[in-house]
Formats: C-alpha cells, structure tokens, sequence
C-alpha cells in the first residue's frame, strides 16, 4: 500500500499551517529532522509543542504547506505512518478496565509490533509481578507514564514523538527514560522531544528548535561536534 | 483489517468481562423493560402475548442504545480517542470490531430478554428458526448501526441525549422487520412470512456495514 | 369543506410565519453584521446587506 | 489587515425578492383557483381540493428539500467539491424541508379524518414521512451543538448520509408492514381522482408556486447560515495576528495571506467573506 521507504528524512515540514477551528496551533512551520537524530523542541506554554507532534503523527491535519513523515504523506497513509510512529502523550491511552499486561499487548499488538519484546520493555520499566496484574485504573500518573514508555519500547517505532517525557517521573525514571532515548536512536531511530525544561534533555539533543507562536524562532546545536554513536556511548 | 476486527472485539469484550456493564446494567434495564410492559398491559395475557414481539424489540432497541453508549464510553477515558487513532489499527477494522463486540453482547442480551419474554408473558414460539434469523440479522444491524452513530456523537457533550434521538427512528426498520418475523415465529407462520424481511434486514445489515467501513476513519478524523 | 378550509388556513399559516420569521431573523442579523462592520471599518459605509 | 464585507450582490436581492413575490401570487392564485373556481370532485366532493396543496407541499418535503440536502452532502463530503457552500445548502434545505414536512403530515392527517375516519390511519405513505421528519430533526438537532463550522459541516454530513441510506429502507419496512398484514389498502383510489381541465392546471400551478415558496425560503434561510457563520468568525482575524505577534521574529507582512489561502482552497475559510461568496 504505502511505498516502501527507507527515508533520508524522519520529519520534514515545509510552511506547515495546521488549524485547530479557526485558531491556528501552526503558523507556517519550517522543520527537518533527519533519520537518527534527536531533536529538542523548546518553547513556552502554547508555543505549539504539542501541535507540532500532534501534527507528525498525523492526529492534526494540514491545513497548508507540505509535510512528510518518514517519506510519507500523513493525511494520505495515515494508519502505515501511525504504525511506524510512536507518541508518548500527555494521557497514557489506558483503558481502566485492563490491567497493565493488557494493555502493553493491545497496544503493542495493534501497532503490529512483534510482540516478543513486551516481557523485556515491562521489566525494563519496573512493570513486574503484581503490577503487571493491577487495572489500569489504580496506577498513579508516574506509573501510567511508566505503562505508555514500555508500549513504546516494545514497539520501537522508527520516530518516537514525546511531549513533555519528564513530566510527573521522578529522578530515577527520568534517567532511564535518557537511556531508552539514546539506545532508540542509537539503534537509528529518531527522536523528537518537546520539553520546556531543556536541560533534562539537553544531554542526549543534537540540537534544539525554539518554537513561539505557532512558528520557529530559533534553532541551535548543542553537540555539535560530537556523532551520534559517540554520544551514545558517553551516555550510556 | 480482520486481524484488527479481531483485536479490537477481543479488547471490547474483555473489558466487558472486567467491568461486566452489559451483564449487570444492560440487561437488567431490559428485564425491567419487559416487567414495566407487563405492567402496563395489565395482568391479562392475551394482551401480553399478543403483544410480545414487539415489546421484545423496543425493550432491544432501547437496551442497545445503552449498550452502544458503553462501547463509546470505553474509548472516551484518558484520552483513548486519541490513543484509538494512535494505535495503527485499521479503522474498518475498528469499526468491525467495535461492532462485532456490541453484536456479541446484545445476542447474550436477546437470549435473556427472549426467555424472559417465553416466561414472563407465556409466549410460546412455533418457528424457531425465524427467531434464530431475525435475532442474528437485526442484532448485527443494530450494532452496525448503533457504532457507526455513536462514533458520530463520540466528540459531543450532550451525546447521552441525542444518541438515543439520532439512533432510534434509523434503526425503525430493524424493529418493524424483527416484530414481524417475531410475530410470525409465535403464530407458526409459514418461511414465506418472513422472506422479504429477511430481505430487508439484510439490506439493512448491509448498508451499515458498508457504510461504517467506508466512514469510520473519516468520522474519527473529525474531531 | 370545513376540513378544506382548516388544512388550507393550516398549512398556508405555517408556511407564512416561517417566512415571516425568516425575514425577521435575516433583519436582525444584517443589522448586527453592519454594526460590527461600522465598529472595524468607519470609513467604509457598508453597501447592499440583505 | 483587510476588512472582507459580506455583501449580496443586488442581483440576488432581486432574484430573491422576485421569487418570492412569485411564491406569493402563485400561492394566492393556487388558494382562488382550488377554493372557488374549480369544480368539486364526484367521489370525494369539496376534499378533492385539498390536492391542490397536500401533494405539492408533500413533493417539496420528500423529494425536493431532502434530495437537495441529501445531494448537498454528498458534494461536501467530496473532497474536491468540499465547501462550506453546500453545508449551508444543506443546513437550509432541512431545515425549509422539515417545515414543509410538518405541513405535509398536518394536510394529510386533515385529509385523513374524513377519508378515513381518524386523524393517523398509519397509512403507509404518512408514517414514512413521519419517520423522515424525526430523521431529518435529528440532524437539525445534531447542527445545533456547538462546534467549529468545519467540524459541524463534516458530522452534519455524515449524519445526512446515514439519515437518506435509511429513508428507502424505512419506506419499504413501513409499506410491507401496512400492506402485508392488512392487504393492500382500497383508499388510494380515493386518494387519486381523476383529474382534469382546470383542475389540471391549478394542481400545476400549486406545485409551482410551492416550489417556488421554497426556493425562496431556501434563499434567505441560506443567507441567514452565512450571516451567523461571518458574526461566530470575526475574530479569526484577530486571532491569527495575536498567534503571530507572539513570536519574536515579526512575522512576513504577507504571512496571514499565505496561512489563510489554503484554508479558502478546502472551503474551510470564512465562507461569507470569500469573494466568490458574496455574489451567492
């Protein structure tokens, strides 16, 4: 159905509009991001973060301009590009009713991810023994987080889309979720972050965007001379 | 997209066995249905009987709009609309098996409903098999139906009061066929009773369905 | 005749008040956009609403 | 910033004036020409005049209004006829649709009584419409929820579609449940008397000028849409330069013309303000 792409470019947005009714999220974004790369989206409250995410994930359409996720056209292959990208978002996605297990499989499952990976992504995540068992309905925000993360590393999508990743994990988690970032991307996946508290991620960026206003407003590197598996190393 | 169907049923079921919302809630509200019917047709049963079939199908259709408000609900917490359109499921398959799902729990429904209607007002049934087939086919439609109507209403506030608007004069047909097939199947009728509306659930199986593969994505998109 | 006369009345009735209440609230709305219109542009009068 | 003008052009302020002084006399003349000039009918004597009104309004209710909404939707829902255009057609049409419904269903029941001997015979053709109107109020009901006009557009779209998919299959579910389980039914004969001269002519003339009374209507309920639409957004300008400001590079002097261009193309902008708008 969808070409089979193996692309140069993980996201590339070119003057991208995107409207929530009549209130534009995007005022005319300029963004690439090539395949491997870790990128920080920086920028105050409503700045449109979380647009900018929601619109690679194909959740918000275009309103104008072009963009491409993983070679593809969002609006065009939405479910092959949803398959292929992973969001943590602000909710966890559960369902109350399941337990922890249930949902990392149905989620998993329905990406149509290999499922031999989730007993691996749940310990990994502190998800073990009778938490695997508890409904979803009686976990705390860190540990739905902690449910939605293990979704994602069982998945391993080829672009991970986090907004606010930190948010609501204590010190321990947050370093973890540093290392699940940096081996995604080592392993080649891309990563975009959007974060307004930088320095939890600053050590894993290769650069970061400054978003204001729906648009971009600056653009720095913040390890410039250092090549992504180098990196990674010094990391982990 | 029936990998998907499958899954999809499989997740609505389960938490259907969790929760147990249709067993505990949906049913009961349409024994109650059925006892407030008797109620009204006083303690005669000619009446009752006569009017079995179709007390039957209301008593149906106004337990599966609730059915159909709890397979919404199901996806409206914590951001599971989101999540939903996130997954990468087919969204025919979703629509499937959204509808699969409700389609299994309204048939435990029916059996209930259906023995209570052969107990409560002593109707006897002649020809099951029009039972059997007007059961299967309105309940499909039904569900059809009713999952495509409440992805409509899924965004809206105030759905708890225009679902039921929305849903019931459609779904007129489903009742007007299963009473008649119902009536039929209680009088002994002969299969010719029940051919064109067998014809005309089908159609209406059919449209839906077709409908509801087709408009599902779309109908999620919009938000 | 009596129930010719009453599904004539009837219907011509409905048909007259909803056109009524067309023009009333169609009135009320080009005089709303004229006075917002007034209130972003006052050099500009505003030509042919309605 | 431009100020866009929702202007009608004066030559659809005549057309609309024109057909509806039409509607009015054509009406006028219909209730003469049924009332006193034509003769009464043999079987059913002074009732047959009410077929000068009841089928008119009944074809503009069933066939014309809902087909036209039906219609409507379907070119909203293709995405290159996409346009807030055909929403508001379809918002409009409905909405004349289920006045004219109600006077079908009212002339039919008066017709009825002394037909039949009761106000609701369930007469096959009458309960058909009835379901149709509570279809058709759904939708009405539907647009009332408050949302963005696009997102309103799409789920009134959807929701006509579902509505008409269901209006063949209510009509053959009500004509077998009436026909198979009390035979046909011997009262259509009085229903169609034999018709001719003068009777023909003004029977015309009242589907004329009722369908003339309903483009009318249809027209000014349209322009009603547009004016609500173009009030509810008039703060998407402000809203567009206030997102932008916020931004510390000033924005391109022409940027809000490029963010809003494409919006137009999907038929997503303020549809009133759109200069191909204003002539409608």
């Amino acid at each position: 159905m969808a070409p089979a792409s193996s692309p140069s470019s993980a996201l590339s947005l070119r003057d991208v509009v995107a409207l929530s009714g009549r209130f534009p999220l995007l005022a005319g974004v300029d963004l690439e991001v090539a395949v491997g790369e870790t990128v920080l989206i920086e920028g105050p409250n409503g700045a449109g973060k979380t647009s900018l995410l929601r619109v690679a994930a194909g959740l918000v359409p275009v309103a104008s301009g072009q963009a491409s996720v993983l070679g593809l056209d969002p609006a065009r292959y939405r479910t092959e590009v949803r398959r292929r990208v992973g969001m943590l978002a602000h909710a966890a996605h559960l369902y109350d009713d399941l337990n922890v297990r249930e949902n990392v499989r149905f989620a998993v499952k329905a990406s149509g991810a290999d499922t031999s990976r989730i007993g691996a992504a749940c310990e990994r995540l502190g998800l073990t023994g009778r938490l695997l068992r508890t409904g979803a309905a009686k976990l705390s925000a860190g540990q739905r987080r902690r449910v939605a993360l293990a979704v994602l590393v069982a998945r391993a999508p080829e672009l991970w889309l986090l907004d606010e990743p930190h948010a609501g994990l204590d010190a321990s988690a947050r370093s973890l979720l540093n290392e699940i970032i940096a081996e995604a991307t080592a392993a080649g996946a891309t990563a975009i972050v959007a974060s307004h508290e930088p320095e939890l991620v600053a050590s894993l960026a290769d650069r970061s965007v400054t978003l204001t206003g729906g648009r971009v407003t600056g653009e720095r590197t913040i390890l410039a001379s250092v090549d992504p598996p180098a990196r990674i190393v010094h990391v982990a | 997209m029936w990998r998907d169907t499958l899954l999809m049923a499989g997740k609505d079921l389960r938490i259907e066995a969790r929760s147990r919302v249709a067993l505990s809630q949906v049913a009961p509200f349409g024994i109650v249905a059925l006892v407030l019917f008797a109620f009204a047709l006083g303690p005669d049963r000619a009446p009752m009987v006569k009017g079995a079939p179709g007390l039957f199908w209301v008593a149906m259709l106004f337990s599966s709009v609730l059915a159909i408000q709890r397979s919404v609900s199901v996806e409206s917490t914590d951001g599971a609309r989101d999540g939903l359109r996130l997954s990468g499921l087919d969204p025919a398959g979703q629509f499937l098996g959204k509808t699969l799902s409700v389609a299994a729990q309204l048939l435990v429904l029916e059996l209930v409903l259906g023995v209570g209607v052969v107990l409560l007002y002593g109707a006897s049934i002649q020809t099951f098999w029009l039972i059997a087939v007007s059961c299967l086919l309105g309940t499909i439609g039904l569900a059809a139906a009713g999952t495509l109507y409440g992805a409509l209403s899924a965004g809206l506030r105030i759905k708890e009061t225009l679902l039921p608007f929305l849903l019931l004069p459609v779904v007129a047909p489903v009742l007007l066929a299963g009473t008649r097939m119902w009536q039929a199947a209680l009088s002994g009728g002969t299969p010719a009773n029940g051919t064109p509306w067998f014809h005309l659930l089908i159609a209406f199986d059919a449209v839906y369905l077709a409908l509801g593969v087709v408009v599902y994505g779309p109908i999620q998109e919009t938000a | 005749m009596r129930y010719v006369i009453s599904g004539y009345t009837v219907v011509l009735a409905i048909l007259f008040l909803y056109g009524v209440q067309l023009v009333w609230r169609r009135r009320r709305l080009n005089r709303l956009v004229a006075d917002v219109e007034g209130s972003r542009t006052p050099d500009r009068p505003q030509t042919g609403i309605g | 910033m431009t100020t866009k003008t929702i202007v009608q052009s004066p030559r659809v302020i005549w057309t609309t004036r024109i057909i509806g002084l039409l509607a009015l006399v054509g009406t006028g003349l219909t209730v003469w020409l049924g009332l006193w000039v034509t003769p009464p009918d043999q079987t059913q004597g002074d009732l047959v005049r009410l077929v000068y009104i009841h089928p008119g309004v009944a074809w503009v209710a069933l066939y014309l209004a809902f087909g036209l909404a039906a219609g409507c939707s379907l070119l909203y829902l293709w995405p290159r006829t996409r346009s807030l255009f055909w929403d508001r057609l379809a918002a409009a049409s409905v909405e004349v649709g289920v006045v004219f419904n109600v006077c079908t269903l009212i002339s039919g029941s008066i017709w009825g009584k002394p037909t039949w001997g009761v106000w609701w015979a369930w007469d096959a053709r009458l309960t058909s419409t009835a379901v149709l109107l509570v279809l058709f109020l759904g939708y009405l009901a539907l647009r009332r929820v408050p949302a963005e006009p696009e997102v309103r557009a799409r789920r009134s779209a959807f929701a006509a579609l579902f509505a008409v998919v269901d209006v063949p299959i209510v009509h053959f579910s009500v004509v077998w449940w009436k026909t198979l389980h009390q035979g046909a039914t011997v009262l259509n004969a009085n229903l169609s008397p034999t018709i001719h001269g003068s009777m023909a002519w003004t029977l015309l003339l009242g589907f004329v000028a009722l369908t003339l009374a309903f483009v009318w209507m249809l027209l000014v309920r349209y322009r009603i849409g547009a004016l609500e639409d173009y009030l509810g957004s008039g703060e998407l300008d402000m809203a567009l330069l206030e997102r932008q400001s916020e931004g510390v590079v000033p924005p391109a002097p022409d940027l809000k013309a490029e963010a809003l261009a494409p919006v137009d193309d999907a038929g997503a902008a303020p549809g009133p303000r759109a200069p191909a708008e204003v002539t409608r």
